[in-house]
């Protein structure tokens, strides 16, 4: 690969799943010194085309160009061995590892008697993380890191040695601003040594930052291949949509009186420090925080899920000190999870069991399911949310992951609810269900349904939110109410 | 009271140097498999004749694991004992240890089975007590003016021991009726394990009219298997080997019991045959190479003369007197090594 | 019926049927009354206990002690039963004990968080060395009631109790599985533990339970060995949990949690034994039931990861 | 005192803290425990659980596991003995079992591997498999060692100067070597990776089923280096050998700190369960303690250490 990149080209890509057919005739061009945009909704066929790039699937048909002469990837090692490095959405690192033995896990440095030269690797991760921009501890498991610092690694794993093409897969999605600021100026100089980026994103004002080229994928196809000078929010969403969406969405100003849950004084041994706030009947309450603010572990306390150290919830006048999450979804509380995968899913269960866990006692009668009464709930929802399936009885793991999330939202909203947690409902899902989600959610918050909402989308939270918390370090730091909440403000809140 | 039991040892210690042996003070034994009923009774009579003789007696137990029994053996001469009494787990696998003992000057004795570069063992000879059952049931069937034995045989093919009583069984019956095995299997010498496998054969063949077990739990596995198929016992025939704990006391004891002949290896006189040897090899008193301990034919008529048995507070009794009494052979009929 | 059979399971059902025709064709005995009944007993109390470990296995937890507990509910029946001469006294003695062990092992996975296979394999070292300090001997019928014989021994026309003890708690366990949340909360907790949890399942409850429900069918196991053994014999049982497991495996569960039917655990003990049964029938060396099954267990496993490539 | 916190709360010097008090206790209890004399017997006792747990512990590491060892000690036991008594040579003996080893790693490998069986199931079908086998070949009947040999009887049961046992010093050597591989060689950090996650190992372009393979043949070999050192320790091929040896190694290996679940634990650790269970089963034998109490300890010990181990991690 001594000679110097110039292009990478996917010509006609095609990837078919018994029953789906993944990609169908795509196309796409990566130029030395570019950035170019792939974009669409969830199921589009993205992470497939990103999978074949990195030779963890082969294609069917279709050809793959690099400078021009048609190359061969059959597995991670020829991907690798052509410079094509792939930052994964979900951190793909070793969490036992140490930083700088996780960014050299492609090839550790050896010493002259073949054992791995620590001292090297270290000093060498120290002088690329600093090259960057970023300062870390080169020794720290990875397991002790935030997400966002994972993120950081992935990024310079993938670029620490001769890379030729750099895909990233929503690389923002758990960075702080500062931290995207950084990550746009490491672009930059990925750029100007004649470096090739596919950077996947939902984010469009990103794309107009560091763009120069647009590819958007819609089913599985190709839609459209547009400069960046060419084109525009609006014509993008419609390339992904497919029809003509509004993204605006606003809630008026209410004001509520009846207390639906009241958090006295709560601590974990992790993280919590003392959090109060109430809830109140068909309030929609916002919550924002950094990485490492301890959002989830709220949700989680509050939810029962992590033991509570002292502190109390009192919901309708039921107060409770010791809990779990049977107490709590007994008492009407669902908890729609960040982590699809590892703690939303069951694998082994298809959609209508996944959907009716929590609710099984609805179709019982004498201990015995109604799976009839079931299947019917289930398809219900599934036509609601227009959830992507032949049948209720395909097992999840076979969905994209915005129909899993459409799911998970279901598993809670056919029982009866009082009070739905959602930590990042909109991570990784498309615009287009990203946009119903909301909609969705407002319109729970009309019916009376108190939502807890914790997400990092800035706008999403102040167009939704009644009131916002901010959190830092484990501890509330402020409390807007809607009138007054503005990005500007929040970040000073959340920095702190 | 210090200086009392103090007394008594210098006066105790000092009367035995007088005598012309001096007692070995500490014996160590290995037992193969120390929670089996056959050697609870074995280490039983062990402990016996060391508590007459003054002799403190330590047991390990290797639980059928034969690498635990090299280590045991190790452990024990590093306790110093002046004789190391063993069952081996498996009779080739102590060949090691005796050379380590010899090297360590730690006299052995072995329980059981002969193995290379040994000095002494004290065992009874499994040939020939399955051939005394064999020889009993013979006469039974002549009695009943039956003609032929179809044998059932519940044996255990790990252990040369088991494979000699077999053996000695069949060929026993032979001098008096023919015999026929009609089942040869591998009851693992377990209760359980006997009932299924032995139903399985019964299930394949069931014209049986005598059962042979190389223990007590495979004989009464066996007859266990021949009730719950639901057959007459009539015409059947037990028999059993080893009186290894109350048992065939039990069985016996029933009213028309099939169970009639028990091959009686007195497990308890093993053990206090053992502790003399063990002593006269310490002595350095000539030892035979072999002491064949008393087996013999036990049925519900001749069973009182060596055990008194206590059904409702399920005890037994040995008489050593009357068990030293039996005439022994001084060399097994047929040996592993014959097979 | 038909409908029950899930792709693994005709997979085994075929695989018995031809080995009954093979063992038939070579000898006819197989299909004797006799033989069907002496291989049904043996199986049944293997299926009682696997009744319990197909829940274990996929809620994602096992159980080694099993065996263990196994020869020691049947010394503790038999002495209870002796010195009270009270059937119900001696059951209610094993019920309880294995109530006990079934919460112990429960609590030590769940609140020591110990896993299960290390817990279990420490409890099966416990029940082993403990028993014999409990009773060094062997404990034998000295009660002789007729009706504990009848439990091991007995038939219900021409059936064997066991087999009808068997029959009996079968449906509450298909029924359990199939047809109550309690089988997807098993399947749940295997397959994702932080997803069931957080779907408001206490996974802790549901485990102990998992424990709980094995020990006690190993009671009522235990009872069957101790009537057809006559005895209550320490060391008894010895490698039941293999089997156990072994068959569990066979019939399609994952070791891994999340996927598991009575049915198929039914049809893996039914081929093991009748295996079993043909080596004996056959004359075949003995030494080959350790082999066959070896082979089988890995063969029909492979054929059960072929077909779920084919699925996804 | 951040850094001490931290220090103690690695798990291997928890486990060394737990080992010295049980020493102690030892030596203080039996007048026998603490003398150079069975410290070194222990120490060559050891070594037969500690160089299969090394390999067990790779394996686990790897992500994989093998419970067919305590039969394959009896198995590759046969070849051993069976050429050392037609050829008169030792070490062509060893070279071959050690091959059979190598083979039936290289099977069990195959069979999860490639076939993509899951190993748990493989080697539990190997387990029945190789015992089966053993016992059809022997005719359930030792194969005692003719050739009696000084060199094969030293290998298990020599003292080099008379006082260091040759079997501890082997176990060591293997320990030490296997230490470094694991923490500093590119091959080791590989496999820790594959245990850990095994897709991102994929994604960095390693060869999964290649390392996977490797340290299938590592566990079966290094099994083989026991099955050699139980050989003269027992002078036979003995088809009773390496009954529940596998138990032995979960429970030393799990204690010693090694996730069953693959890519969590060292091989520092490891050796200290198997030091740990060793000495204790050592010191209650000194104690006379009766063997029925000696099994229910072990238990309770197992669960104590183990479940201290996981609410300490709990806890962080």
């Amino acid at each position: 690969m001594s000679n110097k990149f110039e292009s990478l080209s996917l010509q006609n890509i095609r990837k078919e799943f018994p029953g789906v057919l993944a990609l169908d005739n795509v196309s796409l061009k990566a130029e030395a010194g570019k950035v170019h945009a792939l974009m669409g909704e969830n199921g589009a066929g993205k992470s497939t085309l990103i999978k074949i790039l990195s030779g963890a699937y082969t294609k069917d048909a279709g050809n793959i160009l690099f400078n021009g002469k048609e190359i061969n990837i059959t597995s991670p090692n020829d991907s690798l061995n052509y410079g094509i490095k792939v930052v994964y959405q979900e951190i793909s690192l070793i969490p036992e590892f140490t930083v700088g033995e996780n960014i050299f896990l492609e090839k550790f440095p050896l010493n002259r008697l073949g054992a791995i030269d620590w001292k090297k690797l270290y000093d060498d991760c120290e002088k690329l993380l600093q090259g960057i921009g970023f300062n870390l501890d080169v020794r720290e498991k990875v397991a002790n890191l935030s997400i966002s610092e994972q993120q950081i690694i992935e990024i310079a794993r993938a670029i620490f040695q001769n890379a030729s093409v750099v895909v990233m897969d929503e690389p923002t999605s758990s960075l702080t601003p500062k931290e995207i600021d950084k990550l746009f100026q490491v672009i930059e100089r990925l750029k100007n040594n004649d470096i090739s980026i596919i950077y996947i994103t939902h984010k469009i004002d990103e794309i107009f930052k560091i763009a120069s080229d647009v590819t958007v994928l819609r089913d599985g196809k190709f839609i459209s291949h547009r400069n960046i000078n060419d084109t525009s929010e609006e014509i993008l969403i419609q390339d992904m949509v497919g029809r003509k969406v509004d993204q605006k969405f606003e809630r008026p100003l209410n004001t509520f009186s009846e207390v639906q849950m009241n958090v006295k004084n709560l601590s974990t041994l992790s993280k919590l420090d003392n959090i109060s706030f109430k809830l109140h009947r068909g309030e929609i309450l916002g919550f924002f925080g950094l990485m490492g603010a301890g959002r989830t572990e709220l949700a989680k306390a509050i939810f029962g899920y992590d033991k509570i150290l002292n502190g109390k919830i009192e919901i309708q006048g039921n107060v409770y000190e010791k809990f779990n999450t049977q107490t709590m979804v007994n008492n009407g509380i669902g908890y729609v999870t960040e982590d699809r995968k590892g703690e939303g899913i069951i694998n082994d269960m298809n959609l209508r069991e996944n959907m009716s866990l929590p609710s099984l006692g609805l179709f019982e009668k004498f201990l015995i399911i109604n799976k009839v009464k079931e299947k019917k709930l289930a398809n219900q929802y599934i036509e609601k949310f227009e959830v992507k399936t032949p049948s209720s009885e395909r097992l999840i793991t076979l969905l994209s992951g915005g129909n899993q999330q459409k799911i998970l939202l279901s598993r809670w909203l056919l029982r009866e609810l009082k009070i739905i947690i959602l930590d990042e409902p909109t991570r990784g899902v498309d615009i287009g269900a990203k946009t119903e989600i909301l909609k969705l959610i407002n319109d729970l918050a009309k019916d009376g349904l108190s939502v807890i909402l914790m997400t990092s989308e800035m706008n999403d939270l102040l167009s939704l939110s009644d009131r916002i918390i901010v959190m830092a370090g484990g501890k509330i730091s402020k409390e807007f109410s809607k009138d007054i909440a503005t990005q500007e403000e929040i970040f000073k809140a959340a920095a702190i | 009271m210090k200086i009392f039991s103090w007394l008594m040892t210098v006066i105790v210690a000092s009367t035995l140097s007088f005598s012309s042996f001096a007692n070995p003070k500490k014996i160590g034994y290995i037992v193969n498999y120390g929670t089996h009923e056959w050697y609870q009774n074995v280490i039983f009579g062990l402990q016996s004749r060391a508590d007459e003789l003054g002799i403190d007696f330590e047991v390990m137990d290797a639980n059928l694991d034969i690498n635990k029994q090299t280590a045991m053996a190790e452990d024990f001469m590093t306790k110093a004992v002046d004789v190391l009494i063993m069952t081996p787990v498996n009779e080739e696998g102590v060949v090691p240890i005796l050379r380590k003992a010899k090297a360590d000057g730690t006299p052995v004795v072995l329980e059981g089975n002969p193995a290379k570069g040994m000095t002494t063992l004290f065992a009874i000879c499994d040939y020939d007590a399955g051939y005394k059952a064999g020889d009993a049931v013979g006469r039974i069937l002549v009695s009943r003016g039956e003609t032929e034995a179809r044998v059932m045989d519940v044996g255990l093919p790990l252990l040369s021991a088991t494979v000699l009583r077999s053996l000695g069984f069949m060929e026993a019956i032979a001098k008096h009726v023919d015999a026929v095995k009609v089942h040869e299997l591998d009851g693992s010498g377990m209760i359980d394990s006997s009932v299924e496998v032995a139903s399985a054969a019964l299930a394949a063949d069931s014209n049986i009219n005598v059962i042979y077990g190389i223990n007590d739990g495979s004989a009464l596995g066996g007859l266990q298997a021949w009730r719950a198929a639901g057959l007459p016992e009539n015409d059947l025939i037990v028999a059993g080997t080893g009186a290894e704990g109350l048992a065939f006391l039990n069985e016996m004891t029933k009213e028309n019991t099939p169970y009639l002949v028990e091959a009686a290896m007195f497990p308890e006189g093993v053990g206090y045959t053992g502790m003399n040897l063990a002593v006269d090899l310490f002595n350095g008193v000539d030892v035979p190479e072999h002491k064949v301990t008393p087996t013999l034919a036990l049925t519900v008529h001749n069973y009182a003369n060596y055990y008194s048995f206590d059904k409702a507070g399920q005890t037994r009794q040995i008489n050593f007197e009357n068990v030293a009494n039996i005439p022994t052979e001084t060399k097994c009929t047929k040996y592993a090594s014959d097979l | 019926m038909l409908k029950y059979f899930k792709s693994n399971e005709s997979i085994l059902f075929f695989l018995l049927i031809i080995l009954c025709i093979f063992l038939s064709f070579y000898n006819p005995q197989f299909y004797s009354i006799q033989n069907i009944n002496s291989i049904l007993r043996s199986s049944s109390t293997v299926m009682i206990v696997a009744f319990g470990m197909t829940i274990l296995l996929t809620s994602g937890e096992v159980d080694l002690s099993v065996g263990a507990l196994m020869s020691f509910v049947t010394v503790i029946v038999m002495d209870v039963i002796n010195i009270s001469g009270s059937l119900f006294l001696g059951f209610l003695a094993v019920f309880i004990f294995c109530l006990m062990i079934g919460l112990i092992n429960g609590l030590v996975r769940t609140m020591l968080n110990v896993n299960s296979l290390i817990a279990t394999l420490a409890m099966m070292l416990i029940l082993q060395g403990s028993v014999y300090i409990y009773s060094m001997a062997a404990i034998y019928n000295t009660h002789l009631l007729p009706f504990f014989t009848f439990i091991g021994q007995g038939f219900v026309f021409k059936i064997p109790m066991p087999v009808i003890i068997m029959l009996f708690i079968l449906p509450f366990f298909i029924f359990l599985l199939n047809y109550t949340k309690y089988g997807r909360y098993f399947t749940a907790i295997g397959s994702n533990p932080s997803s069931s949890s957080l779907s408001g399942i206490n996974n802790n409850k549901f485990k102990i339970l998992g424990f709980v429900i094995t020990s006690l069918l190993v009671g009522v196991a235990g009872i069957i060995l101790a009537s057809l053994m006559d005895t209550g014999q320490q060391g008894s049982a010895k490698g039941f949990e293999l089997i156990v497991i072994a068959a569990v495996l066979l019939g399609g569960t994952s070791f891994k949690g999340g996927s598991g039917t009575v049915i198929g655990t039914i049809l893996g003990i039914l081929i093991l034994k009748v295996i079993d049964n043909g080596i004996i029938l056959m004359r075949i060396p003995q030494e080959f039931q350790l082999v066959v099954p070896g082979v089988i267990l890995i063969l029909a496993v492979y054929f059960d990861t072929l077909r779920k490539e084919k699925n996804v | 005192m951040n850094r001490l916190y931290k220090y103690l709360n690695n798990g291997e010097v928890a486990l060394g803290i737990i080992f010295l008090i049980i020493f102690i206790f030892f030596s203080f209890a039996s007048e026998y425990f603490f003398s150079l004399r069975n410290i070194m017997n222990v120490s060559g006792q050891l070594s037969i659980i500690l160089i299969a747990s090394v390999g067990f512990a790779v394996l686990l590491i790897a992500g994989e596991v093998d419970i067919s060892i305590g039969s394959l000690l009896a198995f590759v036991a046969i070849p051993l003995v069976q050429i050392m008594n037609h050829t008169e040579s030792v070490m062509l003996g060893i070279i071959v079992c050690i091959l059979f080893g190598a083979i039936i790693g290289l099977i069990n490998g195959f069979l999860s591997i490639y076939l993509g069986i899951s190993s748990l199931i493989v080697t539990l079908g190997m387990l029945f498999i190789l015992r089966g086998a053993v016992y059809l070949y022997t005719g359930q009947r030792p194969i005692s060692d003719e050739l009696y040999s000084d060199f094969f009887f030293n290998i298990g049961n020599g003292k080099l100067f008379g006082t260091i046992p040759y079997a501890a010093l082997v176990g060591i050597v293997i320990l030490l070597i296997f230490i470094f591989i694991m923490k500093n060689t590119s091959y080791g950090r590989k496999l820790y990776a594959i245990g850990g996650n095994a897709e991102v190992a994929r994604l960095a372009g390693y060869n999964i089923k290649l390392l996977k393979l490797s340290a299938f043949v590592i566990c079966s070999v290094l099994s083989s280096v026991s099955a050699i050192l139980l050989a003269s320790r027992i002078g036979s091929a003995n088809h009773v050998a390496g009954d529940l040896f596998e138990f032995q190694v979960v429970a030393a290996v799990v204690l010693g700190g090694v996730s069953l679940a693959g890519g969590i634990g060292t091989l520092t650790g490891a050796a200290l369960g198997v030091l740990i269970l060793a000495v204790i089963s050592n010191g209650l034998g000194m104690l006379n303690v009766e063997s029925q109490w000696q099994m229910v300890l072990n238990g309770i010990i197992i669960i104590l250490a183990v479940g201290f181990d996981e609410l300490k991690r709990r806890k962080n």
